[in-house]
């Protein structure tokens, strides 16, 4: 399950254990309980592309087993609902990336076996804009897409 | 970029109606209905309620005390079904009082509270973490969930505010040549792509007064009954409507009777 | 300060549908605040859900998370009474960790 | 002060309680005891934006609660006032220029008070889009008032297209007395010269507002 740069970590955990057992389990607890990593690099790529080749998923092929439930017209580009289905088997991971915004890539969810390939979550939108999910699936990465139109809400 | 995959098909479709309420909503014609109904699920305003709940217990103010000597109209301390009943007459300040201005009257006689203090920092800057009047207003009216608004009209002092508040509501000014009625009196109609509610329709009247306070999801804050009525104000051009006052209690006494029978149900989630 | 999460989990066959509400500024690093002053960058960056204490859901987020942020997460092989834990991080080292007991279908 | 008030006062209130009941104060008690309340309950960074709350003539007629209508004299003195109210650009020249009507039909801003500060601008938003659909496409329209979209196509530009036009802008109760549409020139929200532009903009068959 899991991305490689996670397994990495336990398996660092692992090999510190062999030292002292305590540390180990308390660096086991932390790491799962809230990830260390943090993909700096996709989170500030300013394009889309680039954000894609951070995650390692260059060229995701799109597929039609990735369902995203977005509003088609956001009345608040501030608080844009986005849910991500993946009925793919073995989704390892699934990103949201709102491709014109400034920095595209949102947020980055690896599923364990343990949860279903689902993830709801609100993102801030600068402007109408495709909303992409990228999801990693027994290693391949795989994509669909949704427009959001933005509008300016109230009396203007 | 993502090149097409030329399989799968229907077995999306056939999952979708799986997946419950909100992917199910996809279907529905109003563009905005699933954004709106996505938002309403999960309301961060919920955060807000014990948030005012642990202010309203607290030991607070000059005079270290807490709000649970405060009477909403039911006796000290009673905020089951309180708010269905607000505004209304208080003997003890000899005024028609809506939530928020009860809430100050209490904060001020019983925690020693300065009013102006309390005033200037009741309607929270937009992208703040709130004020506290905000939390306690709602706290307080969530006590009232799923109970039915009964505002009566018995007490003559309630019977002229209803009136003032009817007078206001139809009563035009300014360069906009607003009054509420202009905007809230009909169906169906929009501020761009916003809903106005009807508010001269029972059941448009009925989903105001069961909605606030709300949290607003432009500002990330909660809003009271006396935010969204200072911002109808500043939109139509006019002076800054003064917190608590008269005209605000008037205007909310008219929404609140006519609402009667509405079911509490707070927050409320607005765009 | 780390506020407190507001976290539903409810059974729904054998699947939990858990809810997550947060209270973050979520700041982007680009907004002025009345005075002009540019607020700075404060967001979540790591979300963790474990079920039991196995890890079911790790997230990474960016700012463009929206402010008081929504998780929603579904996990499978769940029992009314289990425990789910919620763990957030953000970019200033502030972190918090809240826990319910899944609750039995409505 | 206010005098009716005492009267009624004194009159109805040992009935109510011999009544054991309320009932209705009557409605010119009403209404001084409403705008007693509009006197002191808002504030103003300036004493002359407090004026802004002060009815002129058309207003007060115009305020009919509820299902309330409007009597022929009253209708008549509401467009007689408004027909007097209409001014004209300095130039003579009532149709402008559509693409700097277009930016103003788009903008809602302008002139709004808040935190004891008046909304700063060089001049205000026509405020149009907030009600009227305009743009064929556009979603992010109102629907208060009715839609605009072909309003030239439909009337054409003749002089006569603009002068209607232009009034009814400036000040629609000349037409339609009472009716929603706010005054916008009659009240000093926009000066003649922004109104010539917005009259290019719905009529001008270059205007978005007359695309097929």
């Amino acid at each position: 399950m899991i991305d490689p740069s996670r397994r990495t970590i336990l398996k660092y955990a692992g090999a510190f254990g062999a030292f002292t057992m305590g540390l180990v389990t308390g660096l086991v607890k932390s790491s799962n309980a809230v990830a260390a990593q943090w993909n700096k690099v996709g989170f500030e790529s300013k394009a889309m592309a680039d954000a894609l080749k951070a995650l390692g998923a260059g060229n995701p092929v799109e597929s039609k087993d990735i369902l995203i439930t977005a509003p088609d017209i956001a009345e608040n580009g501030a608080v844009v609902p986005v849910a991500v289905v993946s009925k793919l088997p073995h989704t390892q991971q699934i990103s949201i990336i709102a491709e014109k915004n400034p920095r595209p890539l949102m947020a980055t969810f690896d599923v364990s076996s343990g949860s279903e390939g689902y993830v709801s979550t609100r993102i801030k939108m600068g402007e109408t804009s495709n909303v992409w999910a990228v999801v990693k699936a027994d290693g391949n990465f795989f994509a669909a897409k949704k427009e959001v139109k933005i509008t300016v809400g109230g009396c203007g | 970029m993502p090149r097409k995959q030329n399989s799968i098909t229907a077995l999306a479709v056939v999952c979708l109606a799986t997946w419950g309420a909100a992917p199910a909503m996809a279907q529905s014609g109003d563009p905005l209905a699933v954004g709106r109904q996505m938002l309403a699920e999960d309301n961060p305003g919920e955060l807000w309620i014990e948030r005012g709940k642990t202010l309203f217990h607290q030991k607070r103010g000059p005079q270290d005390a807490s709000l649970e000597q405060c009477d909403f109209g039911l006796g000290p301390g009673k905020l089951e079904g309180a708010t269905t009943r607000l505004p209304r007459y208080f003997p003890d300040t000899d005024r028609v009082q809506d939530l928020e201005s009860r809430l100050l009257t209490c904060m001020v006689q019983l925690q020693g509270f300065n009013r102006d203090d309390i005033v200037k920092r009741a309607i929270s800057p937009a992208g703040s973490n709130g004020s506290d009047v905000e939390a306690l207003t709602l706290y307080i009216t969530s006590r009232s969930n799923g109970m039915k608004m009964n505002v009566s009209l018995s007490h003559q002092k309630e019977y002229d505010m209803y009136k003032a508040g009817e007078y206001l509501f139809y009563r035009r000014s300014g360069q906009t040549d607003f009054a509420c009625v202009q905007c809230h009196g009909g169906a169906n109609k929009r501020i761009r792509l916003q809903d106005l509610i009807h508010m001269t329709d029972k059941k448009g009247v009925q989903e105001v007064v069961s909605t606030w306070p709300a949290y607003r999801g432009a500002h990330f804050v909660v809003r009271t009954m006396q935010w969204r009525l200072s911002d109808c104000f500043w939109q139509m051009r006019l002076p800054e409507l003064t917190y608590a006052s008269d005209v605000s209690i008037a205007l909310t006494t008219y929404l609140h009777y006519q609402g009667n029978g509405a079911v509490i149900k707070v927050p409320g989630f607005k765009r | 300060m780390a506020e407190p999460m507001k976290i539903r989990a409810t059974l729904q066959g054998d699947i939990a549908d858990v809810r997550i509400l947060f209270l973050h500024p979520m700041e982007t690093g680009t907004r002025k605040d009345s005075k002009g002053d540019i607020v700075p960058r404060h967001f979540i960056q790591n979300v963790a859900v474990t079920h039991n204490g196995k890890t079911v859901l790790d997230g990474q987020w960016s700012q463009a998370i929206s402010r008081n942020p929504f998780l929603g997460l579904r996990v499978k092989g769940a029992k009314a009474g289990d425990k789910i834990s919620v763990t957030w991080t953000d970019n200033k080292g502030d972190t918090r960790t809240d826990e319910v007991a899944v609750a039995a279908a409505l | 002060m206010n005098k009716t008030w005492l009267k009624w006062a004194a009159v109805s209130t040992p009935a109510l309680i011999a009544l054991g009941c309320a009932t209705y104060p009557d409605q010119a008690t009403t209404r001084q005891v409403a705008e007693k309340m509009v006197s002191e309950d808002f504030t103003a960074p300036t004493p002359a934006l407090l004026k802004r709350l002060v009815q002129d003539r058309s207003q007060q007629v115009c305020s009919k609660i509820g299902d309330a209508k409007l009597t022929q004299e009253e209708a008549a003195e509401v467009v007689k006032l408004a027909r007097d109210s209409i001014r004209y650009p300095a130039a003579g020249k009532l149709v402008g220029d559509w693409k700097v009507g277009e930016k103003l039909a788009l903008d809602g801003a302008g002139d709004r008070i808040q935190g004891g500060i008046l909304e700063k601008r060089k001049e205000n938003g026509g405020l149009c889009q907030n009600c009227h659909a305009l743009a064929p496409g556009e979603i992010n329209v109102g629907n208060v008032g009715p839609s605009l979209t072909g309003y030239g196509l439909q009337r054409g530009n003749s002089e006569a297209i603009a002068k209607l036009t232009y009034e009814r802008i400036y000040n629609g109760w000349a037409y339609a007395p009472c009716s929603n549409m706010p005054r916008l020139g009659a009240t000093g929200h926009l000066t003649p010269e922004q109104i010539s532009h917005m009259v290019a903009y719905l009529i001008d068959p270059q205007s978005p507002v007359n695309t097929k």
